[in-house]
């Protein structure tokens, strides 16, 4: 249901996060309003009248011991065990199934000051190839095809953010961090910056494309020219393995700590 | 001011003084300062986000001659990373922990002063320079620190990227404050632990202390791990180390950019509850005083104090959900995260089971009081839903951190900053302050705060990102923008309502009616002595015969309540 | 000098003087911030990739020399103690100038090697382990430094009388910071300078 | 205050001879140039060894009321649990993966 509350949802997993809102809304609002309910009706039933004197006790007879302490467990079965437990749930959704490597498209993007720099491996599927397609703010996907997405980058900390897919990974310098998705609905949405990276931080702002069909999608990346340096080689090779059963992430760990910015354009 | 301080020349009474109370004063007038000032840049933020790149009126010209009166890219990080630097280590901090502590303890324990006066001393100046050294890295070329008042590492560590001194400055005068904090720390654990009045057993002490206790127990430990970290920045900047450098910025290899997250915020999240704990206890405190009501579970709330003294030190992984931190360690943060929950539970508990079935008077600080309960209510609440991991991932480093943490700090401690003021104010200038401008203050604000802040909670909702100087670029928050333009004027009447309150302390200051010994009937030491209290406290240490909460004792017949120091209370209180 | 601020007081939980649960409560806050540095030492170099093993770069007998200094300064501190708790003066003035000569020693030996290393191309900027070894040792120096200035106002105290049999509180608490400090050392020396 | 038990002259210097003796033992150790693993544990032994004899007897610990430990071992245990939920993160590049 679309209550105005979240941008549109496209993406496929994008409703549990919602539900998982709603349900901690409705956990939490519930509580609030107890608190407020008893804060109210004390206020006005033991307001201070003349001759009127206080019930003299410490709150720790053992009635008092067992309300309030029965009071905190059920908060704790009620609340957080319940929230845990559908945070659980929710993770293994949107974070637990990651695609395959065959079926998914593979996208490296690396943000420097103030833009996204986006690579396709290009028709040979392979990276640092010379029929790599490089675009600056315009990452053009497939409807209904999974995408992976590896980040790493070039300067400091930004944080590669889809509102509209629900979902947001930080791009760290000397690191590889990675994320998926797959988008429901044609269209064109808004990808941010979520972290602070200096003063263009406001203006990082790129474009998802949602394309109609595979085949629009590669007419689009036939024609795209090297926008970005061809030779901006990130220097990684591609870290994600297949994925293993359980899902536990543990992809090797990347190359060597430091990245060997091969040719990287500093 | 304490008029009767024995014949030190002006310099040695007022100024170099080591008297607890002249220091909790100077806290306190640093504090409000710097509470004004930070609040100023939160009007300026939200104009900037209500109607960018616009100039502002009024003070815009002599702010930004440059710009024609307006806000530049440069200039707006500066603001946001400055509010959050001065707000918590230079307003709330000197107040909270500067005036409550040095004022309070002392007299609440029974001594004629603190541990180590001097030291004491020290602590202050400490504060003062490191406060000079935060507001000269605005003089300095390069402008002010701009990394966020968090300093995530690459943008704060590197020249590269972040030029110019200001930041250096900015590091080095919250390096000189946190030596300052520690001083105090030392002095009130010291103070809390060593030198408490004969009879003044652990179960007897006021609820204020607790907190204060907790407070400074959390800062000795916690405070040090940032002071290494910034201290590691600081070389990284100017010494050409790369402890937190990777990729191309970094000079060589090695250096681990997620370290410094995990450095920060093992401080970080402490440092919260290092805000909130004095506010917990002195609630505690103020609703059994004007409920006339012994505090309800006394030791409960003690002992859950001490949990979330514990569990704060072990849940910071919920600021890095989306930090490249490994998931299953993420898991393992949000239950911790959780579980912090059911000690608050009690809490809650425990406050309106003070009010229940009490005598309620609704002074000006019972309503601050009940003015924390209520938005800690929904701060605390709305933590839950930043620490649900894979929600954290949608919400992170959106408006609805900020209206969560605005809630639980800039609401709740706020206002237990403003209940201690007004509580305390009688006692240590000798004046009360004048409760009608206090009832409009408490009106004003309140509706204002909850304006601001529920505003913010439901544009992170839409996803507005934090430290964005201009959301009209992006298509999704288009239908969101009038928002920010409402929140900015509800900002303005927050700050305009707070005039209110800075009229009525001066006013007060020498305009107030006098106050006697004990104004509020309460129980605790600190009201047996005359108001403002003698330079060296009680001639004579004063006995303690029960606990601090006294009050509706049935077996009286005049009066309702027990002072601690009252012999008869060994015969007639419970405690 | 401890309770001179209250005659009477509850009996504390944690019975000792007032001076020295302060000096104890510094120290927390002092091995907090070593943990800091110590444990991101620890972690980066853990994390690294490659790290060179200390003995090709540090002058290790040098090192070893410098530790047998400071551990004989915790003994001269612990002997002061013992001397004014017997109340010799004389004693006590002797042992807190041998300890503070100490002090000044390691640091000689401390700056030497920094002069020498820093010429021959290990410096701060050059690699992890430098700015690592810098960082931590360059702390640890400032704290010997504090130390040693503290003993000397020690020593002046004590050349004017102030301390005697049942009054040396300054003196058993600044021994603590001592110790505290050797101990650092200790810590440092293995897992930094050897292993 | 009550005048706790002090250690001797005596005492100290016996410490003392031990700590040399442990220095001496670490430096020949690592010049002797034994494997990696063995002269670890041998450093840590011998450092976590010289420290705990320092804290005892010159730092009184051994004749304070036992409850005055709970002054430095609060923050060294809490260092310790610090530093190793570090580990995951920064040692073992165990990153945010699918």
């Amino acid at each position: 249901m679309d209550t105005g509350v979240f941008p549109p949802n496209i993406s496929t997993t994008g409703h549990v996060v919602d539900q998982l809102f709603w349900l901690a809304t409705l956990l939490t609002g519930v509580a609030f309003l107890l608190i407020v309910a008893a804060l109210g009706y004390f206020l006005l039933r033991y307001r201070s009248r003349p001759g009127r004197r206080a019930y003299y006790t410490h709150g720790d007879s053992r009635g008092a011991i067992c309300v309030t302490s029965g009071l905190a467990l059920l908060v704790f079965l009620l609340i957080d065990v319940n929230l845990a437990y559908h945070d659980h749930v929710a993770w293994a959704v949107v974070w637990g199934a990651p695609p395959s490597a065959r079926e998914a498209l593979q996208v490296e993007i690396m943000p420097e000051q103030f833009a996204w720099n986006i690579r396709y491996a290009g028709p040979d599927g392979i990276f640092r190839t010379s029929d790599d397609v490089t675009t600056i703010n315009q990452l053009h996907v497939p409807v209904n095809r999974p995408v992976i997405v590896q980040l790493s980058s070039k300067d400091v900390i930004h944080s590669f953010f889809l509102p509209n897919l629900r979902i947001k990974m930080d791009a760290v310098p000397g690191m590889v961090t990675s994320l998926y998705f797959q988008a429901k609905q044609p269209g064109t949405y808004d990808i941010a910056c979520a972290e602070h990276c200096g003063f263009g931080h406001y203006r990082m702002r790129g474009f998802l494309v949602v394309e109609e069909s595979a085949e629009a999608f590669n007419a689009w990346l036939a024609e795209q020219t090297n926008e970005g340096s061809p030779d901006l080689s990130w220097g990684w090779q591609w870290a994600v393995s297949a994925p293993r059963a359980s899902g536990t992430p543990g992809a090797h760990p990347p190359s060597a700590g430091a990245r060997a910015w091969s040719g990287g354009s500093t | 001011m304490s008029k009767t301080l024995s014949g030190q020349s002006f310099w040695r009474r007022y100024v170099f003084s080591t008297n607890h109370k002249v220091i909790a004063v100077q806290y306190l007038f640093t504090g409000m300062l710097f509470l004004a000032l930070g609040g100023v840049m939160a009007l300026l933020i939200r104009w900037q986000l209500a109607y960018p790149w616009q100039p502002i009126p009024f003070i815009g010209q002599w702010l930004f001659p440059g710009s024609g009166g307006a806000m530049t890219p440069e200039v707006y990080p500066m603001l946001f990373t400055m509010h959050g630097g001065i707000m918590v280590f230079f307003a709330i901090t000197p107040i909270l922990l500067g005036a409550l502590g040095n004022y309070t303890i002392p007299l609440e324990v029974g001594a004629r002063d603190m541990a180590f006066p001097r030291l004491n001393m020290l602590s202050y100046w400490f504060l003062v320079v490191g406060s000079v050294l935060l507001l000269a890295s605005f003089l300095v070329p390069g402008g002010a620190a701009g990394s966020g008042w968090t300093l995530y590492a690459p943008l704060s560590a590197s020249t590269e990227v972040t030029p110019g001194w200001g930041q250096d400055l900015f590091i080095l005068g919250l390096a000189l404050d946190a030596v300052s904090i520690l001083m105090g720390g030392v002095n009130y654990i010291t103070t809390i632990m060593q030198l408490r009045a004969p009879g003044l057993t652990l179960r007897r002490l006021p609820l204020t202390l607790w907190g204060l206790f907790y407070s400074a127990v959390l800062n000795t430990l916690w405070l040090p791990i940032v002071a290494s970290a910034l201290f590691m920045v600081l070389c990284d900047r100017r010494l050409g180390t790369a402890f937190f450098l990777a990729g191309p910025l970094a000079p060589h290899a090695g250096g681990q950019v997620l370290l410094y997250q995990h450095l920060f915020w093992g401080f970080g999240h402490p440092e919260v509850y290092i805000l909130i704990l004095p506010v917990w206890g002195l609630v505690g405190d103020l609703l059994s005083v004007f409920s006339r009501k012994p505090a309800f579970g006394y030791q409960a709330t003690v002992c859950s104090m001490l949990v979330i003294t514990v569990l704060s030190g072990i849940v910071w992984g919920h600021h890095m959900f989306t930090s490249g931190m490994n998931p299953l360690v993420g898991k393992a943060f949000m239950f911790l995260t959780i579980t912090v929950s059911v000690p608050t539970a009690i809490f809650f508990l425990n406050w309106l089971g003070t009010l229940w079935r009490g005598a309620i008077r609704l002074t000006v600080p019972m309503l601050f009081t009940l003015g924390v309960v209520f938005v800690f209510a929904i701060g605390g609440l709305t933590g839950l839903f930043n620490a649900l991991q894979t929600f954290d991932v949608y919400i992170h480093d959106t408006y609805f951190v900020v209206g969560h943490f605005h809630y639980t700090l800039a609401a709740s401690v706020l206002f237990g900053t403003f209940a201690f003021i007004y509580f305390w104010f009688p006692k240590i200038f000798g004046r009360h302050m004048n409760a009608r401008l206090g009832y409009w203050h408490f009106g004003l604000s309140f509706v204002f705060l909850n304006a601001v802040f529920s505003v913010m909670m439901f544009l992170g909702l839409h996803g507005h990102m934090r430290r964005i100087a201009d959301a009209t670029a992006y298509e999704f928050l288009k239908p969101v923008q009038h928002w920010n333009v409402f929140l900015g004027w509800a900002a303005l009447g927050l700050g305009l309502s707070q005039l209110l309150f800075f009229i009525n302390v001066l006013y007060s200051l020498f305009k107030g009616a006098p106050a006697p010994a004990n104004p509020w009937e309460a129980g605790s030491l600190a009201w047996t002595v005359s108001s403002p209290p003698p330079e060296h406290n009680y001639a004579t240490p004063p006995r303690v015969f029960c606990g601090p909460h006294e009050y509706g004792v049935p077996s009286l017949t005049n009066g309702d309540w027990l002072s601690q120091a009252d012999p008869q209370a060994a015969k007639l209180a419970r405690s | 000098m401890d309770r001179m601020i209250n005659a009477e007081v509850e009996t504390p939980l944690i019975d000792i003087p007032t001076g020295k649960f302060g000096m104890w409560v510094f120290l927390i806050s002092e091995i907090m911030f070593f943990t800091g540095l110590i444990g991101s030492y620890i972690v980066l170099r853990l994390g690294a990739t490659s790290w060179p093993r200390p003995g090709t770069i540090l002058n290790t007998p040098l090192l070893g020399l410098n530790t047998l200094i400071l551990l004989s300064s915790s003994l001269t501190m612990a002997l002061a103690l013992h001397a004014i708790q017997q109340g010799r003066q004389a004693a006590l003035r002797r042992f807190l100038l041998l300890t503070a000569g100490l002090g000044v020693a390691f640091l000689g030996i401390k700056g030497f090697d920094y002069a020498h290393m820093w010429h021959r191309g290990f410096t701060m900027s050059a690699s992890l382990f430098g700015s690592c070894y810098y960082l931590l040792t360059g702390f640890h120096a400032l704290h010997v430094l504090s130390g040693v200035i503290l003993l000397l106002s020690l020593f002046f105290a004590a050349s004017h009388g102030r301390f005697s049999a049942a009054h040396y509180g300054r003196i058993e608490y600044s021994g603590l910071y001592w110790h505290f400090i050797d101990i650092v050392w200790v810590i440092l020396f293995a897992i930094l300078c050897l292993v | 205050m009550k005048i706790n038990a002090h250690p001797t002259a005596r005492t100290y210097l016996a410490i003392y001879g031990w700590l040399l003796g442990l220095t001496i033992l670490e430096v020949s150790v690592v010049l002797a140039g034994w494997p990696q693993g063995a002269t670890v544990t041998i450093l840590i032994a011998t450092a976590l060894a010289k420290a705990m004899l320092i804290a005892l007897y010159f730092m009184h610990l051994k004749f304070d009321r036992p409850l005055v430990w709970l002054l430095p071992g609060i923050p060294v245990v809490l260092g310790i649990v610090f530093v190793l939920a570090l580990f995951p993160d920064v040692v073992f590049h165990l990153v945010q993966r699918m």
